[in-house]
């Protein structure tokens, strides 16, 4: 079976993203084993919590989160980028991760890269 | 040392207030917007802003784009709003216009195309410039 | 071992497109998609397309490339995501240029 | 008397805002008059608090509130940019905004640039 | 539709493991630390990597810098660990050397120095390639 | 109306600086620091160099060319953040092409 990983470097309130999450999204529609997703670099940024981006705009972090809920998509964010960009990891029951994610180190990066058919960077 | 020279120019030249420059183009990261939102803040604030759109900042205001196809809220739209706070003075380089192959086409009225010499020029009547 | 290019950068404002193509190999495809559109007008494109007997076949996200009120040209393709998805599995590899 | 506004754009964990810092400094050192420091885009990043970069790299967040402390520098951060990048900014006694930093809206550049002699962008 | 052979040759192909594209100066992001990081991390679990330096990634490989001159933590020296890694790919695009005027003195050994065929072949033998 | 030009990326990679050369004016004055110093071996240099009768000043920051290994040019005089400093009151305004 085919199976894609896909890395995400860019920040979610980039449009760049909104490429990433279609990109996917179709991949998942198409049936396509997505093993995950690998939040680094200002990806990372995409677990805040906090983040408030307006209404009227597009809202990629939710749309990330609804993947993850419909397609059980495992949705990693790289420690050391998230805690360079000011979310707090260290806590057990942290309030300033977005429960979507999961938070993992680099060897999550590495067990993906080995496990895919198919590794792609956004 | 400041001579009072500078100082007299420095006064002067204040009247042109901002100019800010606009080199990204629009629907790949939000330098657009953030340059979009300092100018209107400026016109708000009755401060004299001029634009400068810039190598792929030009792309910015191109006609018949939509933001919607790509699921970005068009801020684009936002810059027919320019009148109403009185930021009148929008200034595109001919040659990035020439070099992407781009029609004189805009989705506002009013925009001067300049060469490259005159381009500089009126970015140079402002007090300070800020880059996007 | 065919490689898909993922496009991403405007080739007037970075060197990433040049870059591309300097690794570009017969067997490979392209995909303009984001800023990567706007290479539709780009020089180096001209170049990439009177390259003899190429086998390089060139497409861009057709809602991409309208968004930005760019003109495709007919050598290349527009397709859609789901394109994009197949892509990535009738190539070895994938390299994104962003 | 000579006076200038800063803007800083880059974010804390980016070795350019070294060449900031570096520049405020020597212009306080001089005797320059540095009406405040307005940190907008990815710069408003410098006022997370749970910022946490490795203690061997430099310590840019840090250097900026020894300027504010020492020569009472403004140092201001955009409430917008702020929300956007996941830093909390409603709640009075805000834990998740370092102390050195003065949230601001957009009006405060405003007034930075009718004030200052000149206006450096980094 | 997935065929067979396609299976056959990726299952071959992933001898080759991960290949890095470095693209970016070492001094003004982190992306050239960031794309250590990875390589380490893959070199620590045993996994192929290959490095290749493109555009002014190049810089990264220079000989006689020093950040420590702009306050920055030198991570270039680092680079000292490839071999205890085994990472032994190291390649090194040389049209992006003569663009910039730069001799092949780099502060690491076994740096290999390839034209833009050999550099796009090396970088063609492998599965997966993560460009920073 | 002279003009200081903070030169901070490098010309191999994207077109910024070409922007800033494109309007530079006489009296203005130039400074490459951070990845602006890689622009001493760009061909936009040498142009910049021969205009004929130029008065423009170039300078760049020592220790950012140091740390790189990028050796200067004759032609370019090595200041430090303190000129800078002073070269932004002795010029009109600043103009930081990031």
């Amino acid at each position: 079976m085919k199976t894609l990983a896909v890395v995400v470097t860019t920040p979610p309130y980039s449009p760049l993203t909104v490429t990433a999450l279609s990109y996917v999204e179709t991949a998942l529609v198409a049936g396509i084993n997505v093993i995950g997703v690998f939040f680094y670099q200002d990806g990372a940024m995409h677990a805040n919590e906090n983040i408030s981006i307006a209404s009227d705009e597009y809202q990629a972090i939710a749309h990330w989160q609804r993947l993850q809920q419909q397609y059980q998509l495992p949705l990693h964010i790289c420690i050391t980028a998230a805690e360079k960009r000011g979310i707090a990891c260290d806590s057990i029951d942290n309030e300033q991760i977005n429960q979507a994610f999961t938070v993992s180190g680099l060897g999550e990066l590495v067990e993906l890269t080995t496990k895919a058919t198919r590794l792609v960077q956004f | 040392m400041i001579s009072s020279d500078t100082q007299i120019e420095d006064n002067l030249s204040q009247q042109n207030g901002l100019a800010i420059i606009n080199s990204k183009a629009p629907f790949s990261s939000d330098y657009g917007k953030d340059a979009l939102d300092v100018a209107l803040i400026f016109g708000s604030f009755e401060q004299k802003v001029s634009l400068f759109f810039q190598g792929d900042g030009v792309y910015q205001l191109i006609a018949d784009q939509d933001a919607t196809l790509v699921s970005i809220k068009d801020y684009l739209k936002t810059f027919s709003a320019f009148e109403f706070y009185d930021i009148e003075d929008i200034y595109v380089c001919q040659q990035s216009l020439v070099n992407r192959q781009l029609d004189e086409a805009f989705h506002i009225n009013d925009v001067q195309v300049l060469a490259s010499v005159e381009f500089g020029k009126a970015l140079n009547s402002h007090q300070h410039v800020l880059r996007f | 071992m065919s490689t898909l290019h993922l496009v991403r950068k405007s080739a007037f404002t970075t060197n990433d497109f040049a870059q591309c193509l300097s690794v570009l190999d017969q067997q490979d495809s392209i995909v303009l998609m984001d800023d990567g559109c706007y290479n539709l007008k780009h020089p180096l494109m001209d170049s990439l397309i009177k390259r003899a007997n190429s086998t390089i076949s060139i497409n861009v996200i057709s809602n991409h490339a309208q968004a930005r009120a760019i003109e495709t040209l007919a050598v290349v393709k527009q397709i859609k995501m789901n394109d994009v998805v197949e892509l990535t599995f009738t190539h070895q590899k994938v390299i994104t240029w962003q």
